[in-house]
């Protein structure tokens, strides 16, 4: 075994150790600590990433002196080192560039709390992408919602415990759902970890036994990790949690945790069910609809939105409407438009966090059309990172959305008849509503003011750490923009293996 | 054996309709309670012992424990809450100034 | 150079943040100085139009809800409740019409994986107890990510209800209630013999109790969770019957994080070691021991203790910081 | 009846479910922690239920005998207790999140909660 094929399980319990240490530190050293994990654990995972790009193969690693149906073990492949990689660069740069906002709302004793929380919340995410075991994945979705709902709560403002207590209520009830469903999934198969599950579940369809409790088993998964996503009919509590939430907080919870549930998803689908049984089952169709339901939806209420973190957090609801309306066309191509926008949107939803929770603190004011009006001039590079963000979300060709919004469409021609109308007509739809709302802010930030209105003095100064934070998550769309058909196909060539 | 399973069961459900039923909260947390304790004979009926013991300790012991202190803190047990009462007036007070 | 360019950077961003820091408490202290005067005009005329507007749409909202709206969507979303709950129930039950019967030993999961378990466990794993080598040996990680939870629970608790400065700003109950010195908050026990007496008797019991089922884990039933917890209930019962006061002679939250860091740091310390070996397929040197005496299976035992004192702080902790919001 | 032999898991799922509406129904935020935790107890009674055979013991090696026919399923047991772990802390940080929003809106209605939230100033 290479030294190299050790690094996802070190990059694990590093971050359990730095997780731990920190809840000795003072503030300022537990900040310099996280960093300091933060990039090692990046650059290992780079490490890991050209490795598996290199040999274009996935190993398993065992926890422990076991092999796999007794002990624990991780899958690592192309697939999970790819999004792994985007996402520590995000929580990277977000962690650096929410540092301002979050010295500045967090009580000064417990500031070591909020790294322990990003550490955990990261090493959380870790698992959930590299394990191969599906009760170790339930125990670790646990880490990531209690850290999550911790992290929504780090300003103790009321507003904050609120949307806290939404964010429990609905994702605790999203876990039980989904242990429920993994429970009855171990009792009717008799294993846990997910190439053996594969393994009866074809036998189980072969012969035509437990056809309904299979059944039933995906829709609990399904319901239970559409709950945590925030799929369409259940988005209630995301407004609340992103909005209020700490800039470097929203930017995660939006770029990571969300996504991390729908990698699991799509996990169980591919690597524990069998894609193709999925498809025989008609909860794609249901997924199909609400996705498209939720692109309308989530763009209506952003146009509607006062304050641009409202607005940006809604359209969050509008882009996983996109990765569900992919999954639900029961194509490989749809499975990997799929993947690629949740990287695609971990990048670019970040980065407008950021941005515009500093325009707001740089413009002394939240209002969406009064206060912005020509904060180019005054804070040039959070425009120009907003106004990034918000042309790549409305979709303009060279950029990592616009090839999700082309995949999509390919996709859908591909299967044909009554879905691809429906996915034509939502997505012309859905880019224009972007664009009256993404397009109009950008165009409102590049507007001189006029003579007669009233123009606050910028009350916080530049500081290197947003800087630095906001030119890493620049580079890293840009980077995604240019590499995006590179991306893609490697992430194809990763799902013919992840089966 | 069977039947005395059976009759540890139907009292788990009684415990959980009571549970829900209740408006007094100290009662219902009593009453789950004793649904934790009836849990864990049944896992020791079950055969398994290590269950029975974390659930004898955590769940009729410190989750129990919690939710006495958390409804001592809101005062829930404690009746005779002054505090709460002033506050209440002057809540009420503040609304009726608002509506007018 | 290399390390000359990251110690540069490193000052760059270390001066940054400590300007940050003075800069922020600076902010803070003049916030508390000025008063709302410092506002601009233009600020409060955006206020007072924010403020006209809300309280537009929050009245004609509840014109709309006041009376019928609340009740019917209430209505609504009990019927809503019920019918997903009775689908719930019928398609739980007849899933359960289609498992095999309770107590059958074909059922699907007595496969490969539970007879190696029964069958080899005592000899890989050195436990006696088969479910204790099971979770700490075979299915390590797990427990791995178990003990990452009630850490991170025990944090978001101590986040919560840690007394500081924000809780106290915003809440007149809580400020009232921490002042009052009849609240429970102060309460010390002085004389309540009955309690003292009893507790003299069964605290040691207790504690005893737990630290026989902890180091028995891996022999009799229990283990480091429930012997944990156990210790915590008479952790509890002491610092009811005797008070805080008695208690802070050795237990502070200094203990505690000094007890959590080495525990939990030897926990994933000894898994990072059995993870790395069993993958890179080196023999572990850890001697097993004689089956069924206390000194054996290995690390089990080493994880046991960890695990104990790391659930008997939490659990301590949780009781201190719900009572009186400090340890 | 199947229903009748497999009494353990009928009563798992109907706990299941009263679980389920109480969390849901009740507005009281102490009701709803109570019915999430008896979700999980009745879902941790199914997965037990599924390890337990008839007329075996626990497994706990007692006289060196070590046949597969002599103990019950170790596995379910194992799980089940990570979850009970995992349920008392989701349990533990909810009710410290309902003592502090009583100190914040002295109320534990989660609808008059939310709505006293809405009204104040961001």
């Amino acid at each position: 075994m290479l030294f190299v094929q050790n690094f996802p399980f070190m990059t694990i319990l590093l971050t359990l150790i730095c997780a731990v240490v920190t809840s000795v530190l003072s503030g300022r050293n537990a900040r310099r600590l996280t960093i300091m994990m933060l990039s090692v654990v990046t650059v290992m995972t780079a490490a890991v990433m050209v490795y598996t790009l290199s040999t274009g193969d996935s190993y398993v690693y065992m926890m422990g002196h076991f092999p796999a149906p007794w002990g624990n073990e991780i899958r690592v492949g192309v697939l999970e080192t790819t999004m792994m990689m985007v996402f520590c660069v995000v929580i990277l740069f977000s962690f650096l560039g929410g540092m301002l906002p979050s010295i500045r709302e967090i009580e000064r004793s417990k500031y070591n709390i909020y790294c322990i929380l990003v550490d955990l919340l990261f090493l959380a995410l870790q698992a959930l992408v590299y394990t191969n075991d599906l009760f170790t994945a339930y125990v670790f979705i646990e880490i990531n919602t209690l850290a999550a709902a911790g992290l929504v709560m780090m300003r103790q403002k009321g507003r904050n415990l609120v949307a806290g207590v939404r964010y429990m209520i609905m994702n605790l009830l999203g876990s039980s759902l989904f242990l429920f469903g993994i429970v009855l999934l171990y009792s009717i198969t008799g294993h846990l970890l997910m190439e053996n599950i594969r393994e009866s579940v074809a036998v189980l369809v072969e012969t035509g036994e437990y056809k309904v409790p299979l059944t039933i088993v995906v829709a609990l998964i399904t319901v239970g990790l559409a709950l945590k996503s925030a799929l369409y009919p259940f988005e209630k509590w995301l407004p609340g949690a992103y909005s209020n939430a700490t800039p470097s907080v929203a930017a995660m919870l939006s770029s990571l945790v969300s996504k991390g549930y729908i990698f699991l998803l799509i996990k169980v689908y591919v690597r524990v069910i069998g894609f193709d049984v999925i498809c025989s089952m008609g909860v794609l169709d249901v997924l199909f609809i609400f996705g498209l339901m939720g692109m309308i939806m989530g763009s209506v209420s952003a146009v509607r939105a006062k304050t641009t973190r409202m607005m940006v957090a809604y359209s969050s609801v509008a882009q996983i409407g996109y990765i569900f309306t992919a999954l639900g066309l029961r194509s490989e191509i749809g499975i990997v438009c799929a993947l690629w926008h949740m990287a695609a949107h971990a990048a670019t939803k970040s980065m407008l966090f950021i941005s515009c929770a500093e325009m707001d603190d740089a413009c002394g004011g939240t209002h969406l059309r009064k206060n912005l009006r020509g904060a180019f001039y005054h804070s040039p590079l959070l425009a120009l990172a907003f106004s990034l963000g918000a042309i790549n979300l409305t979709g303009i060709p060279l950029l990592s959305v616009f090839m999700t919004k082309v995949t999509l469409v390919q996709a859908a021609i591909d299967v044909g008849g009554r879905h691809m109308g429906l996915v034509l007509g939502t997505v012309a739809i859905s880019t224009l509503l972007n664009a009256v709302y993404f397009l109009g802010t950008a165009v409102n930030l590049f507007t001189p003011t006029k003579e007669g209105d009233e123009v606050l003095p910028p009350t916080v100064r530049k500081n290197r750490y947003t800087v630095v934070g906001l030119i890493g998550l620049i580079a890293l769309n840009l980077v995604m923009g240019v590499l995006s058909q590179p991306i893609l196909t490697a992430l194809a060539e990763g799902l013919t293996r992840f089966a | 054996m069977n039947v005395i399973v059976m009759l540890m069961l139907v009292f788990l459900i009684i415990c959980a309709v009571a549970v829900s039923m209740t408006k007094d909260l100290l009662t219902s947390v009593i009453i789950y309670m004793a649904y934790s304790m009836i849990m864990s004979v049944v896992w020791i009926t079950m055969e398994s012992p290590d269950l029975a013991i974390t659930e004898a300790a955590v769940g009729a012991g410190v989750t129990t424990l919690l939710f006495f202190l958390a409804l001592k803190k809101i005062h829930a047990i404690d009746a005779r809450n002054e505090v709460r009462k002033a506050h209440a007036q002057e809540k009420l007070g503040g609304e009726t100034e608002h509506e007018k | 150079m290399k390390s000359k360019m990251m110690n540069k950077l490193s000052e760059w961003l270390t001066d940054e943040a400590s300007a940050l820091e003075r800069e922020m408490e600076a902010s803070q202290e003049r916030a508390a100085d000025e008063d709302e005067a410092a506002l601009t005009p233009a600020e409060i005329r955006w206020a007072q139009e924010e403020k006209e507007e809300e309280e537009r749409i929050a009245r004609r909202l509840n014109e709309w809800t006041d009376e019928t709206g609340t009740k019917i969507s209430r209505t609504l979303y009990s019927i809503l409740c019920l019918v997903i709950c009775l689908t719930l129930i019928v398609l739980l039950l007849y899933t359960v019409t289609e498992l095999p019967s309770f107590g059958s030993p074909d059922h699907p999961i007595n496969n490969e994986v539970s007879a190696r378990y029964i069958e080899k466990g005592l000899q890989e794993t050195g436990a006696v107890n088969i479910v204790t080598g099971m979770i700490l040996d075979y299915r390590a990680f797990d427990t791995l990510g178990e003990s990452s939870v009630l850490f991170t629970a025990a944090m978001v608790v101590l986040f919560l209800l840690r007394k500081d400065k924000e809780s106290h700003k915003y809440s007149p109950l809580a400020k009232v209630m921490h002042d009052n010195p009849h609240s429970d908050t102060y309460y010390e026990p002085k004389n309540d013999i009955i309690l003292q007496k009893t507790a003299f008797v069964l605290v040691p019991i207790v504690l005893l109790t737990g630290v026989y089922v902890v180091l028995n884990g891996h022999l009799s039933p229990g283990g480091g969770f429930s012997g944990g917890a156990i210790m915590g209930a008479g952790l509890i019962l002491y610092v009811i019957a005797f008070g805080f006061a008695k208690m802070r002679r050795f237990f502070t939250y200094k203990t505690y994080q000094f007890v959590v860091l080495i525990a939990l740091l030897t926990y994933a310390c000894s898994k990072c070691y059995s993870f790395f070996t069993g993958a890179n397929h080196i023999p572990s040197v850890i001697p097993l021991g004689t089956p069924g005496a206390i000194l054996s299976s290995g690390l089990i035992l080493v994880l046991n203790i960890c695990v104990g004192f790391v659930v008997t702080c939490t659990m301590y902790c949780f009781y201190a910081v719900f009572r009186k919001g400090e340890l | 009846m199947q229903l009748l032999v497999n009494y353990e898991e009928t009563a798992a799922i109907i706990l299941f479910c009263i679980g389920f509406s109480t969390m849901m129904l009740h507005k009281n935020l102490i009701k709803k922690i109570i019915g999430m935790d008896m979700m999980d107890a009745a879902i941790f009674l199914f997965l037990a239920s599924q390890g337990y055979i008839e007329g075996r013991k626990a497994p706990i090696v007692a006289g060196g005998v070590q046949s597969v026919e002599a103990y019950i399923n170790p596995i379910p047991a194992g799980l089940v207790l990570t979850g009970i772990v995992v349920s008392v802390s989701v349990t533990a940080l909810m009710l410290a999140l309902a003592v502090r929003l009583y100190y914040r809106y002295h109320t534990l209605n989660l609808d008059e909660i939310i709505a006293l939230a809405g009204k104040e100033e961001v």
